[in-house]
C-alpha cells in the first residue's frame, strides 16, 4: 500500500468521523470540532493526491492553504454567533466605572 | 523504507484515534484539547507529505488559532450551562 | 424534521437517540467504505499540472512553487480568499468601530492596562516572545518567495503574538479607529489595485510583466500579511471581548 | 468589450467592481455617501451587463493572468450565466435602493453595506466561474456573507437561524470540496471544460458527483436538506431575505446545473435525474403546505421559496429524457432559466413588500393584518402581483415560465410532471389568497404597534422599489423573447465554446 493511498483512505475516514460528529453532536463547539476534522480529512485527500513519487504538485498545497484560512474564518463566525446568542440570554453586567 | 511505512501507519492510526476520541469524550474541554493535539499530529503528516508550507499554516492557524478561539468561546459558553437551551428556539423556528 | 442538525448549546452532548446514532453510523460507514473503494479502484492522474507549474516557475517571479501558485498562477483564488476573511472581519467588528468621527478620545491601537497584574515571569517571556514572533513573521514573509512561508503563515504568526499579548491581559487592543478599517481592507485593496495596474500594463487582469512579477507579488504579500494578521487578531480579540467581561463579572 | 475605444475586461470587472464598492462603503463613514456610491456602482454594474449582452457574441471567456487552464484560472459566461448576471444586477440595484431607506436610521447600515457588496461579488464570481476550486471560494464568499447578513437582524431567532445556516453551509462546502479533491486526484485538473472532456462513467466520477451534488443541494435547500431555509429567510432583514431567496439559492442551483449538464453528463443516469425530479415535486407540495400553515407573512414567503425551488429541479428529469441531453436539454434549460428569473423578480418583490408591511405595522402576523389593503395599498398591490406570478396566471413572467415547463414535459412524454406543476400552482393560489383575504377584511381594525413611527417618504420609497420589481414581473410576461433570445444559440450544452 503506497503512502498516498494510505493517507487518502485516512482522509476519507476522518471525513466520515467528522460527518458523524456534525450530525450527532449537540454542543456547538463539538459540531465545530467535527467540521474542522472533516476539513482536515479533505485536506489530507488533496495533499495525498499531490504526491507523485519524487514530484510534489504545488496546486493542492495552495488549495489547502486557502481551505485552512477559510475554515478558521467560518469557525470564528460560528463561535461569534453562538456567543451573541449567549449574550442575549445572559447579558454582561455593566462594569462599574 | 519499512521504518517510513511504519511511521505513516502509526501517524494515520493516531489521527483517526484522536478524531474519534475528540467525539466521544464526555467533556467539551477535553474534546478541544484533543482537537488541538489532532492538529499538531496532522502537522507532522503534512511534513511527511512534503507540504511544508501547509504544515506551518496548520500549526499556526489550524491548531493554534482555531484552538485558541474554541477555548475562549468554551469558557464563556460553559458558565451558564444550565440556563441556556438554544434547542427550543431552534425547534420552534423550524416548526412555526 | 432534521432536529439532528440543531445547535444545542448544552444539555446532553448527543443530539440523537441511540437508535438514530446507530443508523447514522451504519449509513456513514457504508458511504465512507464506498468512497474508499472508489478511490482504490480508480487510477491517479499523471502529474502533468505539477510539471507544468515547475516549467513556468522561472517566469512567475518567485522560486517557491506554492507561492507561485498562490500569487501568480491562481492569484484570483487568493484575492477572493482575502475577501472571505474581510467578510468575517466586518461581521464580528464591534459596533463602535463604525462610529466614524466620534467624541471618543483617540486611543492608540495597542494600549497598556496597568491595573492588570501579570506574573513577572510571563511578562519577561512576553517581552522576548512578541518581538521574536514579529521577527519570525517578517522572515516568513520574505522567505516565502524562495522556501516554505508566505503571507498566510507570516500573518498567522504575527497574529499569534497579538493573541499572546491579549491572553496575558496586560494590553488592550482598540478597534475604534478608522485606521483599523483601513488595515483590515488593505490587503484586498492593494491586490485589486495591483491587478488593475497590471491590466493597464499587460492587457490582462492579474498578469504581471515577467521582469516585475517578483516586485508586484512582494507588494501584494506585504499588504496581505498586514490585513491577515489584523483580521486573525481581530477575530480572537472580539471573541475574547464577548467572553471576558462576564468572567470578571462573575468572580466579583 | 470595447466602449469608447477602451477595451474593458468585462468579466473581471464584474467581480472587481463589487469588491471595490465593499471597500469604499467600509471606509466611508457618511451614510449619504455610502448609499450614493452603492447606487452608482449598482447602476454601473447593470450597465456593464446590459452592454455585455448587447454588444458581442453570446459566450465570453477570459484567461486570468494569461496562464490558461489547467495552470491558471479561466472565467466563462454563457447564455445562462448572462441571464443570471442580468437578474442579479437588476435586483442588486433595486435592493440597494430599498436598503438605503430600510437601513436609513439604523446602526446596522454600517455593517450591512460592506457585507452586501461582498455577497454580490461572490454571486458574480459563481456565475462566471470555470474552475472547480474557484467555485469553492465563491461558495464560501456567498455562504459566509449570507450568514452575516441574516445575523444582522440581531434577534434571537435570527441568530439561531444564522448559526444553523452557517453550519449547513460549511458542511455543504466541505462535501463539495471533497468531491473536487477526488476529481483532482483522478483527472489532474480543476478546469470545468477539461474535466468535462475527460469525464468517464466510473465509480470515482459517481462518488465525486454525489459529493458535489449533496454539497450544492444542501446550499440550494432541496427538500430533505431544506431545514435551514425557512427560519433563515424569514428572520433576516427584509432586503436580505429578498436577496437570499431571489439570488443566493439560485447561485448553488446554477452550479448544480453546470456540473450535471456540462461536466458530469456522461456519468449522470436517468434514475439519478428522476430522483432529483421527485424530490423537487415533494418539495413543491411540502413548501406549499408549509406556506399555508405559516403564521407570519415572511415565513409564508420563505416556505414559498422552498416550493418554488422544487420546480427548478424538474429540469433534471426533463433534460435527461432517454439519458441524452440532445432532445430536450436546451428547451428544459430555457424553461428553467425563465423560471429562475420570473421567481427572482416575484420573490424579491414579495419580500420587499413584506418588509414594508413589517416596518409600517410593527409585526407580520398574518391573522392580525386585517385591513391592510387600506393602510398599505402599495405594498399589498405589490404582494398581489408577485403572487399572481408565483401562481403562474397570465399575464406574468411566472405564467410564461410554467407554460414553457409544461411544453417540455408534454413534448418529452413525461405527462406526470404536468400534474405536479398544475397542482403546485393551485396550492400556491391557496396561500396567496389567504393573505389577500385577511388584508381585505375588516378594513378598520388593523393592529399597528404604537412604537412604529416611520416617516411616510421612507415607506413610499421602499414600496416603490418593490412595485418596480412587480411591474418588471408583468412586463416579463409580455416580452418573453427578452430572455429567450439571450439563451438562444448559447445553451450550455450545444455551445462548445462555453467554458472552453
Amino acid at each position: 500500500m503506497t503512502q498516498d493511498l494510505l493517507y487518502s483512505i485516512t482522509g476519507i475516514v476522518l471525513f466520515g468521523i467528522g460527518l458523524f460528529g456534525v450530525i450527532a453532536a449537540a454542543h456547538i463547539i463539538r459540531k465545530l470540532i467535527a467540521l474542522n476534522t472533516m476539513g482536515i480529512g479533505v485536506f489530507m485527500v488533496l495533499l495525498a493526491a499531490a504526491r507523485h513519487g519524487v514530484v510534489t504538485d504545488p496546486v493542492p498545497h495552495a488549495m489547502v492553504l486557502t481551505g485552512i484560512v477559510v475554515a478558521v474564518a467560518g469557525t470564528a463566525l460560528c463561535l461569534w454567533l453562538a456567543l451573541q446568542l449567549q449574550l442575549l440570554d445572559s447579558p454582561v453586567p455593566e462594569e462599574p466605572p | 523504507m519499512w521504518a517510513e511505512i511504519v511511521i505513516d501507519v502509526v501517524l494515520a492510526g493516531g489521527v483517526i484515534t484522536l478524531a474519534a476520541l475528540s467525539l466521544v469524550v464526555r467533556q467539551v474541554f477535553t474534546a478541544i484539547v484533543l482537537y488541538i493535539s489532532l492538529g499538531l499530529m496532522v502537522t507532522i503528516i503534512w511534513t511527511r507529505l512534503n507540504a511544508w508550507d501547509v504544515a506551518i499554516a496548520e500549526a499556526a492557524i489550524g491548531a493554534g488559532l482555531t484552538g485558541a478561539l474554541l477555548l475562549v468561546a468554551w469558557r464563556r459558553l460553559h458558565e451558564k450551562e444550565d440556563v441556556n437551551d438554544v434547542s427550543e428556539a431552534g425547534n420552534s423556528g423550524n416548526r412555526v | 424534521m432534521f432536529l439532528k442538525l440543531e445547535t444545542r448549546e448544552t444539555g446532553s452532548d448527543v443530539g440523537l437517540s441511540t437508535l438514530a446514532c446507530f443508523l447514522l453510523g451504519v449509513v456513514i460507514t457504508t458511504l465512507s467504505a464506498a468512497l474508499i473503494i472508489a478511490v482504490i479502484v480508480s487510477d491517479k492522474a499523471a502529474p502533468e499540472l505539477a510539471s507544468l507549474a515547475m516549467q513556468n516557475l522561472n517566469t512567475s517571479g518567485v522560486e517557491n512553487p506554492v507561492t507561485a501558485v498562490l500569487l501568480n498562477f491562481r492569484s484570483y483564488d487568493t484575492l477572493l480568499e482575502i475577501a472571505v476573511l474581510l467578510i468575517v472581519a466586518v461581521a464580528v467588528l464591534p459596533d463602535q468601530c463604525f462610529a466614524g468621527k466620534t467624541s471618543l478620545p483617540a486611543k492608540r491601537f495597542l494600549s497598556r492596562n496597568v491595573k492588570h497584574q501579570v506574573n513577572p515571569v510571563l511578562a519577561g517571556l512576553l517581552k522576548w516572545l512578541v518581538p521574536l514572533a514579529l521577527l519570525v513573521g517578517g522572515y516568513l514573509l520574505w522567505i516565502g518567495a524562495y522556501a516554505p512561508g508566505g503571507a498566510f503563515q507570516a500573518g498567522a504568526v504575527i497574529a499569534g503574538a497579538g493573541v499572546a499579548l491579549s491572553l496575558a491581559g496586560q494590553h488592550d487592543f482598540t478597534w475604534q479607529t478608522t485606521s483599523v478599517r483601513i488595515t483590515l481592507s488593505l490587503g484586498l485593496l492593494v491586490f485589486i489595485v495591483v491587478a488593475a495596474i497590471n491590466n493597464l500594463i499587460t492587457g490582462t487582469t492579474l498578469q504581471y510583466p515577467v521582469s516585475y512579477a517578483g516586485l508586484f507579488i512582494l507588494i501584494i504579500e506585504v499588504a496581505a500579511t498586514i490585513s491577515i494578521a489584523a483580521i486573525l487578531l481581530l477575530l480572537f480579540v472580539c471573541l475574547k471581548a464577548i467572553a471576558e467581561p462576564a468572567r470578571e463579572g462573575d468572580t466579583q | 468589450m470595447m466602449i469608447l475605444g477602451i477595451t474593458l475586461p468585462v468579466l473581471p470587472l464584474l467581480v472587481g467592481l463589487p469588491l471595490l464598492a465593499a471597500i469604499a462603503v467600509l471606509l466611508i463613514s457618511s451614510h449619504r455617501w455610502r448609499t450614493s456610491i452603492s447606487t452608482v456602482i449598482a447602476g454601473l454594474q447593470l450597465l456593464i451587463v446590459i452592454l455585455a449582452i448587447q454588444t458581442t457574441e453570446a459566450s465570453y471567456h477570459y484567461t486570468l493572468g494569461g496562464w490558461g487552464a489547467p495552470l491558471g484560472i479561466g472565467l466563462a459566461a454563457d447564455g445562462l450565466s448572462l441571464a443570471l448576471l442580468l437578474i442579479t444586477a437588476v435586483l442588486v440595484l433595486m435592493i440597494s435602493l430599498y436598503s438605503a431607506w430600510y437601513f436609513s436610521d439604523s446602526s446596522k447600515a454600517t455593517r450591512f453595506w460592506p457585507i452586501w457588496w461582498l455577497l454580490v461579488a461572490g454571486l458574480n464570481t459563481a456565475f462566471i466561474a470555470a474552475d472547480a476550486f474557484n467555485i469553492y471560494v465563491a461558495l464560501e464568499m456567498i455562504g459566509l456573507s449570507a450568514v452575516a447578513l441574516v445575523a444582522l437582524a440581531g434577534t434571537r431567532m435570527a441568530l439561531v437561524a444564522a448559526l444553523r445556516y452557517a453550519l449547513a453551509g460549511l458542511l455543504g462546502s466541505l462535501c463539495y470540496l471533497l468531491g473536487v479533491a477526488l476529481l483532482y486526484r483522478a483527472y489532474g485538473t480543476l478546469d470545468l471544460a477539461q474535466l468535462s472532456a475527460q469525464m468517464q462513467a466510473d465509480p470515482l466520477s459517481w462518488a465525486a458527483l454525489s459529493l458535489i451534488s449533496v454539497g450544492l443541494l444542501l446550499k440550494t435547500a432541496l427538500l430533505p436538506l431544506h431545514f435551514w431555509l425557512p427560519p433563515a429567510h424569514a428572520s433576516a432583514p427584509a432586503p436580505v431575505s429578498a436577496a437570499l431567496s431571489a439570488l443566493v439559492v439560485k447561485a448553488s442551483f446554477f452550479l448544480l446545473v453546470r456540473f450535471w449538464l456540462e461536466v458530469f453528463d456522461p456519468a449522470v443516469t436517468v434514475t439519478a435525474a428522476n430522483f432529483l425530479g421527485v424530490l423537487g415535486a415533494i418539495a413543491i407540495f411540502y413548501g406549499c403546505i408549509g406556506a399555508c400553515r405559516a403564521q407570519r407573512l415572511k415565513l409564508l414567503v420563505a416556505y414559498s421559496t422552498v416550493a418554488q425551488l422544487g420546480y427548478l429541479f424538474l429540469l433534471f428529469p426533463l433534460a435527461f429524457t432517454n439519458s441524452s441531453l440532445e432532445m430536450f436539454g436546451d428547451a428544459a434549460v430555457a424553461a428553467v432559466t425563465y423560471f429562475i428569473i420570473a421567481h427572482a423578480l416575484a420573490k424579491a418583490a414579495m419580500f420587499l413588500a413584506a418588509g414594508n408591511i413589517l416596518v409600517s405595522c410593527g409585526h407580520d402576523e398574518i391573522n392580525n393584518l386585517n385591513g391592510l389593503a387600506r393602510h398599505q395599498p402599495l405594498a399589498l398591490f405589490t404582494f398581489a402581483i408577485a403572487g399572481v406570478s408565483l401562481i403562474g396566471l397570465p399575464p406574468s413572467g411566472g405564467f410564461i415560465a410554467k407554460w414553457l415547463l409544461l411544453n417540455v414535459a408534454i413534448d418529452s412524454g413525461q405527462w406526470w410532471w404536468v400534474i405536479v406543476v398544475l397542482a403546485g400552482g393551485l396550492l400556491t393560489a391557496i396561500y396567496i389568497a389567504r393573505v389577500l383575504n385577511v388584508a381585505f377584511s375588516q378594513m378598520d381594525s388593523l393592529n399597528i404597534s404604537e412604537e412604529m413611527t416611520v416617516t411616510r417618504s421612507r415607506t413610499i420609497g421602499m414600496a416603490a422599489c418593490g412595485l418596480t420589481l412587480a411591474i418588471l414581473t408583468i412586463l416579463l410576461g409580455f416580452n418573453a423573447e427578452w430572455i429567450l433570445v439571450l439563451l438562444n444559440g448559447s445553451s450550455p450544452i450545444t455551445d462548445a465554446g462555453v467554458v472552453r
